[in-house]
């Protein structure tokens, strides 16, 4: 497919030419907190390491309303899912994870809000040429211009930003931008390949994953579980934050005589997650949820899905209060393997 | 105090036959990080540290531990665990033992004297982190960094944690093993922080605090580092009556932490964990800061200073204030 | 359907008869319902062991075995213990009241599998809910099987289930009901002791016999115990499994044990399968 | 803010001195504005704080705590204990942005009928001077 | 069982009171579409009989288990309809009132507004209504018999009080002997007459009434229990003598080696007693004390070749083996009466009682007036020289009341008379001494009261008008540094005596009685009562009552007037027979409770207390509540961060939707 340069002087007339469409990017200070939608006039910074709350949430949101009704009725109202939307400047690995979620929200039975949701939406993606300190992308599948996942990658080359379609999408998007854009020449390619290559290398940190969804299982009892989960704080930090975490919770909540269904994220690193009325838990401390964690991003999604539930985005180590290193639990699993 | 000290004394109180574990500060996996380190023997003592990195507080895994069912035929093991404290972490031990939230013979505390920790922020924002760990020593008015070869002088004033430039328990307050000599305790000092959102008008906090709130994920962590947030079944949690929807907005956010701060009147010992710990970088320790100087200031108590004190929460004073009362 | 293909959304029944099997502070309440919707009806179609979701708008959700046979009639029936939120508002409905259900979800009881084989089950309290299916399924194709026996247990007698349809079992000679309850009772003239115990000495013979189990965790793990002292292999045995749910199809993750979604792969596992779980005994 | 506001104001009055309070009121045919509605609970110490939280939360423009005089609570103490939660509540309020006239705190005997007039006056005067309260109000925004 | 709440919903007219400004019909018909609501009707007065029989009607016919009743006060009605419901068979706990007469009709003018708030208050009353439990109030045998502790006048005088009505009376006393400080006192202000001869009798009746238990030289260990159900033991101090073989003829205390060494408690120390004594002559029981303490074979383990006491023992009574007996038994309720003590007066230094002997107490005064006192009524003095009779003689009032500096802001109420009672009875003695009284008030409030100061007055006793800053020693005289107020001339006044009239206290031992009854004190000290006017003999314990000086100083017939008062409170549960627990109490969720015992802290009626528990092995600590004791206020439960301790019927489930209700509905 097509590749193009934007002028970065451009980028604020580019993001005019989307209007229409809802657009979502990443907030305006350098370590942006989460994706939010644009409002109009607004030129999105793309100038960001990565945001804490990964753009899971514009598929998944946090708090997702299902269905709504009156006490005492039958009828059920569905919200209606219609506006596409672009999602500005997602990193690979994000993108990455919203194809193996997706993995799972079509299995079987379509899950019809992410279904939706993703069909609504144009990931326009942004090359990382600086990784962070915890990234490790490149071990589990990815890399800082990994395209799975994205309609559109976007690399910055200094002056100029390289546009690659990727799908149709992408290449709609691209048109619409019409004459704002000039064809990629080779140099551009190269310079590309280029830069790919030193954030590569600048990527430090590393899992090794041989062996380790079929080895996983066999270290149900090993005593590493207890160590490295005995300083856990059981929050939900590393699995809300995490692009492929997906578990959620269905409440309803009522005012008055209005009511909705409604979902949220859940986590599996909460105590109540698992516990039955009868006091029975059957994860009842940090160690079987850390054990979970790890063994259904590693070894149980593998099983089912064929990938790892990981792209090494590394919010889970950044952000842990604790500093529980799922590199270093890795290299653990390693050892006892 | 000497590294080996502390080596030495957790390695002792480690191998006693009435103690499960010693809990510590270790070198962290990479950068600034230090981490909480639970040493079983004389041999894993030698992984502990204590420097301006220290800032958790680890008197949280006191109550933090799931108390498993015990099966049938076997005892409880209620052997003692150990925690090292800074000031302020002892200050949580001391309001467990007022809230009965752990009783003192389950506890070996073995007390830090702490010159002051570091602002883990602000200290990568100004030093960027790096992959390799990074140790950090005190100096007479300061911090070393020592990263590699390179050894960096920074002043006091850089990097000090909020926390600390207004802690006046440095010293443990309560303590079985005191480590290293006590330090210099530090005056009353206004807190910047809280005076200035209260000097803005009431529309300029309200805009404040939305802002702040809306950025919650509910992920716990605030409660969950919490020392004294150690009810097995928080009420927040809890569906029937339900106080705080799951739902996860501006309105439910606020709620959730106004019950929080809430709850924590007259009670937290400010060590400022919360605050950290918040992956949305909620100022929350000003919400419990500006608490703890009203209970200070207006009822004339300090939680977490006398193990025998009365709760506040649980108790009045005749003259307690009531000037807003029509 | 009303449903727009969407799965979360709902059929609306009504309950048709509700009573009470047993009492008390953590009480079972039977419901049969009817969906409304003649399409449903018709097209909804069960297998003995599925469960479904059932609600009560602005409560909630609950996930709960379906308690009736397909061979039993165009209706559902549903026996729910009063635990919390969800099935509080259940208990709160009466014949004429509308419940929400979706499903049916899970896989079920291999009965075409099991043909021609004898059938074992051993239940304890609110567990017989899911076996009844099957004990009705046997009965009404008794022809395609070697007999059924039935172990079925409780505190007391009055915390035992379906009472009143084990008499009639009792006169049948393919079938055999034996109810034990926990301790003495004055008016119980049947076999005092656990459910695990009675298995022993009922010392049933493996051989062409599939051997159900559902009941509190730790009944079922003396009962697997029995069992492989009677002799049963791993694939003679089944049981099922009730993690706690949201979604009931695949999606929430609450109810994972291991790699396992009990909700699709479950609820009901042979024991060959579940010994590989180590987290559903857990 | 728009002269016809009126603001909905939920009170909590203990069971022997306010509620008492408030039926002398209208015993005696006192006049005050119908903004308010009374939960009655025995004691003002039963008042949770968080009630205050929760009624702001689902709609309520102000909110009252009234009680007995110090020193006159029917169970003896509980006015002292809820004068002390609920101040701090009131701090907490103030401090994230709550006007402070949305929360008042009152001792009303069973003989001050008239008081109890002047309370609700002042409450919903004050409350209708707020507005609105929209703040952490669980409104319908994502429903 | 889960019901499925069927709520009727009833709104009155109440003639016109309600109506005139609610549109009731709106109302009933706005209720009527509420969640779980079955009927709602009006009616003229619902409160009337054909009021409650629409009521009780739809119950049968409609199947109803909730009733709304939107009518006037809870406060008015609440009972007439519990009991209309009950009679129909539902709970009458089942029962929620929107007051919408004096809370709405009756304080609005516009119809709109009254209609819109009843609305919204009826509201309210469903969404609770739907939620209430089911409670039962609760019956339980009461005990019937009394403990009284301490047998001052007090306690005496309650004890013969219950034990005439035919119940028993366990009397436990601290002493060796009854009678407390009344048995001190010389004669009595206002009428004079003598202490000992109005006491002795009711001392010894105490002693003899078949239905009183006698416990003297005995101390309270450990009550439990509630109101109708207390269980008490009691330990009984060894006296080292056999109670029963003693004879009381004093051989014993003669023969002392010891003899008359030890200062007697019961002449404020001025006269002296053996180790082995009677506290005084009329003392009741009649029976000896070794005093352990003092006794040289208690306390070195040899008293001579033999003690002396055993030798001259004709009736063989000494037992130096003799061990404390522990003595338990059930009562119905409780009476403290452990009087007071008197203020300390070394703790105003400035009046020198530490360093000059010549200044003393109204109490060493009413030993020394007393003709059974140390100095057989004499009233002499030692001037550094020779005994003398004292010729200036000056009272001090108010030492140690009214005083913030030793931290007693009230009057003690006897110290202004029994000064004037002593002046008196030392004019009567001596004619022609100077007597003045130095004072900041006079309070001569009772009956007889003022007439009897007058009369002192007239006797030529001098009042002057002013509070003295100093005692000190010129010569051989004691000069008091004071200035007359009403004249405002500095005195240097000598004299030979001075008397402080000292404060009654709070007794130093209190703690031990507050403890044992978990009883609490006013800012003075004293046992806080239940309510200062209205329940003044009453505690927060249900069941245990207060009556004398223990509860704030008195005189001796206020005393006994509400020692009466106290008997009679005491005797209603032991004469009903039964007690009510009442059905509206607290409950905790053991569950999710997490020890931390605030809500103990917080409890007025100490109705909480911590117990432990097994929780899956593990032994934790939880409130559990004594419904007996609890009155359901709550005020546990808002303190409660984990939510576990609620009132029943005020639990925040039912609360909260209310709040929802008045925040949401329209
Ligand atoms: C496959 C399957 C079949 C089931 N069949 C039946 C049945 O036939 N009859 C029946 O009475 N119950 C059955 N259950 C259990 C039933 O789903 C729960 O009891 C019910 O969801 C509790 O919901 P609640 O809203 O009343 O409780 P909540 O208020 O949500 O929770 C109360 C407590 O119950 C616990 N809990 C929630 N869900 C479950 C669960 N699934 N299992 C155990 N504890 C839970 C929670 O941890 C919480 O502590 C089944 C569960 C599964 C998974
Ligand atoms: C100097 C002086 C002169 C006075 N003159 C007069 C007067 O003239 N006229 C007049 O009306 N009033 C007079 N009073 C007041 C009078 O003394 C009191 O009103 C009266 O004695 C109060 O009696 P009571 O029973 O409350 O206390 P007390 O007499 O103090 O009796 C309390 C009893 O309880 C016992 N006790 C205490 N604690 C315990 C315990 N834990 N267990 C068991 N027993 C215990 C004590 O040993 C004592 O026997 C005078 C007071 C003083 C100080
Ligand atoms: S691993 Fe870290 S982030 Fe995850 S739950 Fe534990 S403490 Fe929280
Ligand atoms: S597990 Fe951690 S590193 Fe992996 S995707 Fe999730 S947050 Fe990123
Ligand atoms: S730590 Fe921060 S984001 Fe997490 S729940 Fe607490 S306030 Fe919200
Ligand atoms: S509220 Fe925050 S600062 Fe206070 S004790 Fe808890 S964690 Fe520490
Ligand atoms: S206050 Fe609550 S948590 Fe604490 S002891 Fe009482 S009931 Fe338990
Ligand atoms: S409701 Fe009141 S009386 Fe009852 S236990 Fe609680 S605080 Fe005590």
């Amino acid at each position: 497919m097509s590749a193009m340069l934007l002028k970065k002087e451009k980028w604020p007339e580019f993001v005019e030419k989307l209007a229409g469409k809802k657009l979502w990017a990443p907030g305006a200070d350098g370590d942006a907190m989460r994706f939010a939608p644009v409002t109009e006039g607004e030129t999105p910074a793309l100038d960001f390491n990565n945001t804490r709350v990964p753009p899971k949430e514009a598929l998944f949101p946090q708090t997702e309303t299902m269905y709504r009704f009156q006490l005492g009725a039958e009828e059920m109202e569905e919200p209606q899912l219609e506006d596409e939307t672009v999602l500005l400047g997602v990193r690979p690995c994000d993108a990455r994870a919203m194809t193996i979620v997706e993995k799972l929200f079509r299995w079987d039975i379509d899950d019809p809000y992410y279904v939706k949701r993703r069909e609504l939406v144009t990931v326009v993606g942004l090359a990382c040429s600086d990784p962070g300190l915890n990234c490790f992308c490149t071990s589990v599948g990815g890399g800082p211009a990994s395209t799975e996942g994205l309609d559109l990658l976007m690399v910055d080359l200094g002056d100029n930003y390289l546009l690659e379609a990727l799908t149709e999408k992408g290449e709609t998007l691209l048109e619409s931008a019409g004459d704002l854009l000039e064809k990629a020449d080779s140099d551009a390619v190269k310079e590309k390949e280029k830069l790919v290559l030193e954030a590569e290398k600048k990527i430090k940190r590393e899992v090794k994953t041989e062996g380790v969804p079929e080895g996983l299982p066999g270290l149900w009892e090993d005593p590493l579980w207890q160590n490295v989960s005995a300083s856990c704080l059981g929050c939900g930090t590393c699995t809300y934050l995490c692009p492929t975490c997906h578990c959620f919770d269905i409440q309803d909540e009522t005012e008055g005589f209005e009511s909705r269904r409604c979902r949220m994220w859940d986590s599996c690193m909460f105590g109540e997650y698992t516990l039955h009325t009868s006091g029975h838990n059957p994860r009842p401390t940090r160690r079987e949820r850390t054990r979970n964690r790890i063994s259904h991003k590693y070894s149980y999604y593998v099983d089912k899905f064929d990938v790892i539930a990981c792209v090494g985005c590394g919010r889970c180590i950044n952000l842990c209060p604790v500093n529980i290193d799922i590199v270093e639990i890795l290299k653990k699993v390693e050892e006892a393997l | 105090m000497e590294l080996e000290q502390l080596q030495k004394t957790a390695a002792e109180v480690a191998d006693r036959e009435d103690v499960k574990y010693v809990i510590g500060w270790k070198k962290g996996s990479y950068g600034y990080r230090v981490a909480p380190g639970f040493i079983e023997d004389a041999a894993g003592a030698a992984e502990l540290i204590f420097s301006p990195l220290c800032t958790a507080n680890l008197a949280t895994y006191l109550t933090l531990v799931e108390k498993l069912p015990v099966p049938r035929g076997q005892e409880a093991d209620d052997r003692k665990v150990a925690v090292m404290v800074k000031g302020c972490d002892s200050r949580a031990v001391a309001q467990l033992l007022v809230e009965k939230g752990i009783g003192r013979e389950e506890v070996v505390v073995i007390g830090c004297p702490c010159p002051g920790v570091v602002d883990p922020e602000l200290l990568a924002e100004k030093y960027p982190e790096t992959e390799e760990t990074v140790e950090i020593k005190w100096t007479e008015d300061g911090f070393l960094l020592v990263r590699g070869e390179e050894e960096i002088e920074i002043s006091r004033d850089e990097l000090l944690a909020e926390k600390c430039r207004l802690c006046r328990y440095p010293n443990p307050v309560i303590s079985d093993v005191m480590l290293g000599e006590p330090v210099e305790t530090r005056e009353l000092v206004e807190d910047e922080g809280v005076a200035e959102i209260e000097n803005r008008d009431v529309d300029e906090r309200a805009a404040y605090w939305e802002e702040q709130f809306a950025k919650c994920v509910r992920c716990y962590s605030c409660r969950n580092v919490c020392p004294l947030c150690y009810c097995q079944d928080c009420i927040l949690d809890r569906l029937n009556p339900t106080w705080v929807n799951r739902a996860v907005n501006f309105s439910e956010n606020t709620a959730f932490n106004i019950a929080r701060a809430f709850h924590l009147a007259g009670r937290c010992i400010e060590c400022g964990e919360c605050e950290r710990v918040c992956p949305a970088n909620i100022p929350l320790g000003r919400l419990n800061r500006k608490l703890a100087r009203e209970v200070r200031d207006k009822y004339g108590f300090e939680p977490g200073v006398d193990p025998e004190a009365e709760p506040f929460q649980a108790s009045f004073k005749p003259d307690d204030p009531e000037d807003f009362i029509l | 359907m009303k449903t727009n293909g969407n799965p979360y959304i709902p059929h609306t029944a009504t309950v048709e008869e509700t009573w009470f099997e047993t009492y008390g502070e953590r009480c079972i309440k039977t419901f049969k319902v009817v969906f409304d919707d003649q399409e449903v009806r018709e097209n909804w179609s069960h297998q003995p062991g599925q469960c479904a979701m059932i609600g009560v708008l602005g409560a909630g959700e609950s996930m709960i075995s379906i308690s009736c046979s397909p061979t039993e009639g165009k209706f559902l029936r549903f026996s729910v213990m009063r635990m919390g939120k969800v099935t509080q508002a259940l208990h709160q409905l009466e014949p004429g009241d509308k419940m929400m259900v979706r499903g049916p979800y899970g896989n079920s009881f291999p009965v075409d599998e099991w043909q021609g084989k004898k059938i074992l089950t051993i239940g304890g309290g609110i567990g017989q809910a899911p076996l009844r299916p099957i004990v009705e399924y046997v009965r009404a194709n008794l022809d395609q099987y070697e007999g059924l026996t039935m172990i079925y247990g409780a505190r007391t007698s009055g915390d035992l289930c379906f009472k009143g349809e084990f008499e009639e079992m009792e006169s049948c000679s393919d079938l055999s009901c034996h109810l034990t309850i926990d301790v003495e009772e004055e008016d119980w003239s049947g076999n005092v002791g656990f459910v695990p115990q009675m298995l022993l000495d009922l010392n049933p013979s493996p051989e062409n016999t599939i051997a159900i189990t559902c009941g509190p965790p730790i009944m079922i793990r003396f009962v697997l115990e029995n069992l492989k002292k009677l002799g049963f292999s791993d694939e003679q045995i089944y049981t099922t499994l009730e993690n706690r749910m949201k979604c009931g199809i695949g999606k929430c993750g609450r109810c994972n044990a291991g790699g396992m979604y009990v909700c699709k792969d479950g609820p009901v596992f042979s024991y060959a399968v579940l010994k590989e779980i180590p987290e559903a005994f857990a | 803010m728009s002269a016809t506001f009126e603001p909905n104001i939920v009170a909590f009055l203990c069971n022997w001195c306010s509620y008492a309070g408030a039926d002398l009121a209208g015993t005696s045919r006192e006049r005050y504005p119908a903004n308010l509605q009374i939960i009655r609970v025995m004691c003002s110490g039963r008042v949770n704080p968080l009630y205050v939280m929760n009624a702001l939360q689902q709609g309520a423009d102000g909110v009252l705590v009234s009680g007995c005089h110090p020193g006159d609570c029917h169970y003896m103490e509980g006015n002292y204990y809820a004068r002390r939660r609920l101040g701090m509540l009131k701090d907490l309020m103030e401090f994230i942005g709550v006007d402070p006239r949305r929360f008042h705190m009152s001792w009303v005997s069973a003989s001050e009928g008239h008081k109890w007039k002047e309370v609700v006056e002042k409450t919903v005067e004050d409350a209708r001077e707020a507005g609105p309260f929209e703040g952490f109000r669980r409104r319908q925004i994502d429903w | 069982m889960t019901e499925k709440p069927k709520v009727g919903v009833y709104v009155c007219h109440c003639g016109i009171n309600i109506s005139s400004t609610v549109d009731v019909d709106a109302v009933s018909e706005y209720a009527q579409k509420l969640p779980n609501v079955e009927v709602a009707r009006t009616y003229s007065y619902m409160c009337s009989d054909p009021g409650q029989v629409l009521i009780k009607n739809d119950i049968r016919e409609l199947g109803l288990n909730r009733v709304v009743v939107a009518s006037c006060s809870p406060r008015m009605h609440e009972p007439t309809f519990r009991k209309a419901i009950k009679e129909a068979g539902v709970n009458p706990f089942f029962l929620e009132m929107a007051n919408i007469r004096e809370q709405c009709s009756w304080v609005h003018e516009e119809i709109e507004e009254g209609t819109a708030k009843a609305k919204k208050l009826v509201g309210a009353a469903v969404a609770k209504a739907r939620l209430l439990e089911a409670l039962e109030s609760k019956e339980v045998d009461a005990e019937p018999a009394a403990l009284v502790i301490g047998a001052g006048i007090a306690g005496i005088q309650a004890s013969l009080d219950i034990a005439d009505a035919g119940f028993k009376v366990y009397l436990v006393e601290k002493t060796p002997s009854v009678g407390g400080r009344m048995a001190q006192l010389d004669k009595t202000f206002p009428t004079l007459d003598c202490s000992a001869c109005i006491l002795t009798p009711k001392m010894v009746d105490c002693a003899s009434h078949p239905n009183i238990e006698l416990l003297s030289y005995s101390e309270v260990e450990e009550i439990t229990g509630f109101i109708g159900n207390f269980d008490v033991k009691v330990r009984k101090k060894a006296r080292y003598v056999d109670f029963d073989k003693c004879t009381g003829c004093g051989d014993c205390a003669a023969a002392c080696r010891v003899k008359d060494r030890f200062p007697s408690e019961f002449d404020q120390g001025m006269g002296k007693r053996s180790a082995i004594y009677l506290p005084f002559p009329q003392a009741v029981p009649a029976k000896y004390t070794i005093d352990a303490e003092n006794c040289l074979f208690l306390s070195k383990g040899k008293c001579g070749k033999n003690p002396k006491c055993q030798e001259v023992c004709g009736a063989e009574a000494i037992n130096f083996e003799q061990q404390d007996e522990m003595v338990e038994f059930k009562v119905g309720a409780v009476i403290v009466a452990t009087g007071f003590d008197t203020f300390d007066a070394s703790r105003k230094p400035e009046y020198g009682y530490a360093d000059y002997p010549n200044v003393i107490t109204g109490m060493e005064m009413e030993r020394l007036v007393s003709a059974s006192g140390p100095t057989g009524g004499k009233v002499k003095i030692f001037n550094g020289k020779e005994e003398i009779e004292p010729k200036e003689i000056a009272f001090i009032k108010c030492v140690g009341s009214r005083d913030k500096s030793v931290g007693n802001e009230y009057c003690s109420r006897v110290c202004c008379m029994y000064v004037a009672k002593q002046a008196h009875l030392l004019r009567d003695k001596m004619p022609d001494a100077n007597i003045r009284v130095y004072y900041m008030d006079v309070r001569a409030f009772g009956k007889g009261f003022e007439e009897f100061y007058d009369r002192v007055r007239r006797e030529n006793v001098r009042y002057i008008r002013g509070n003295p800053s100093e005692i000190f020693k010129r010569g051989d005289k004691l000069v008091v540094k004071v200035e007359d107020t009403l004249t405002a001339t500095p005195l240097e006044d000598e004299v030979d005596l001075v008397v402080l009239g000292v404060g009654l206290e709070p007794r130093a031992d209190m703690r031990e009685v507050m403890d044992l009854l978990r009883l609490s004190q006013s800012p003075d000290r004293f046992f806080l009562e239940a309510h200062p006017k209205l329940r003044p003999v009453d505690t927060a314990t249900e069941g245990v009552f207060l009556a004398g000086c223990c509860q704030g100083p008195k005189d001796i017939p206020d005393t006994v007037a509400q020692a009466k008062g106290a008997a009679s409170s005491a005797m209603i549960p032991l004469a009903r027979g039964k007690v009510t627990i009442g059905a509206q109490v607290a409950s905790v969720n053991e569950a999710t409770c997490r020890g931390c015992s605030f809500c103990v802290s917080i409890c007025p009626y100490t109705a909480i207390e911590m117990v432990t528990v097994n929780r899956f092995g593990h032994e934790v600590e939880v409130a559990r509540v004594n419904e007996a004791l609890c009155k359901g206020c709550g005020s546990c439960s808002a303190a409660c961060l984990s939510d576990s301790i609620q009132p029943k019927s005020f639990r925040d489930r039912q609360i909260l939707p209310q709040i929802a209700a008045l925040g949401v509905l329209k």
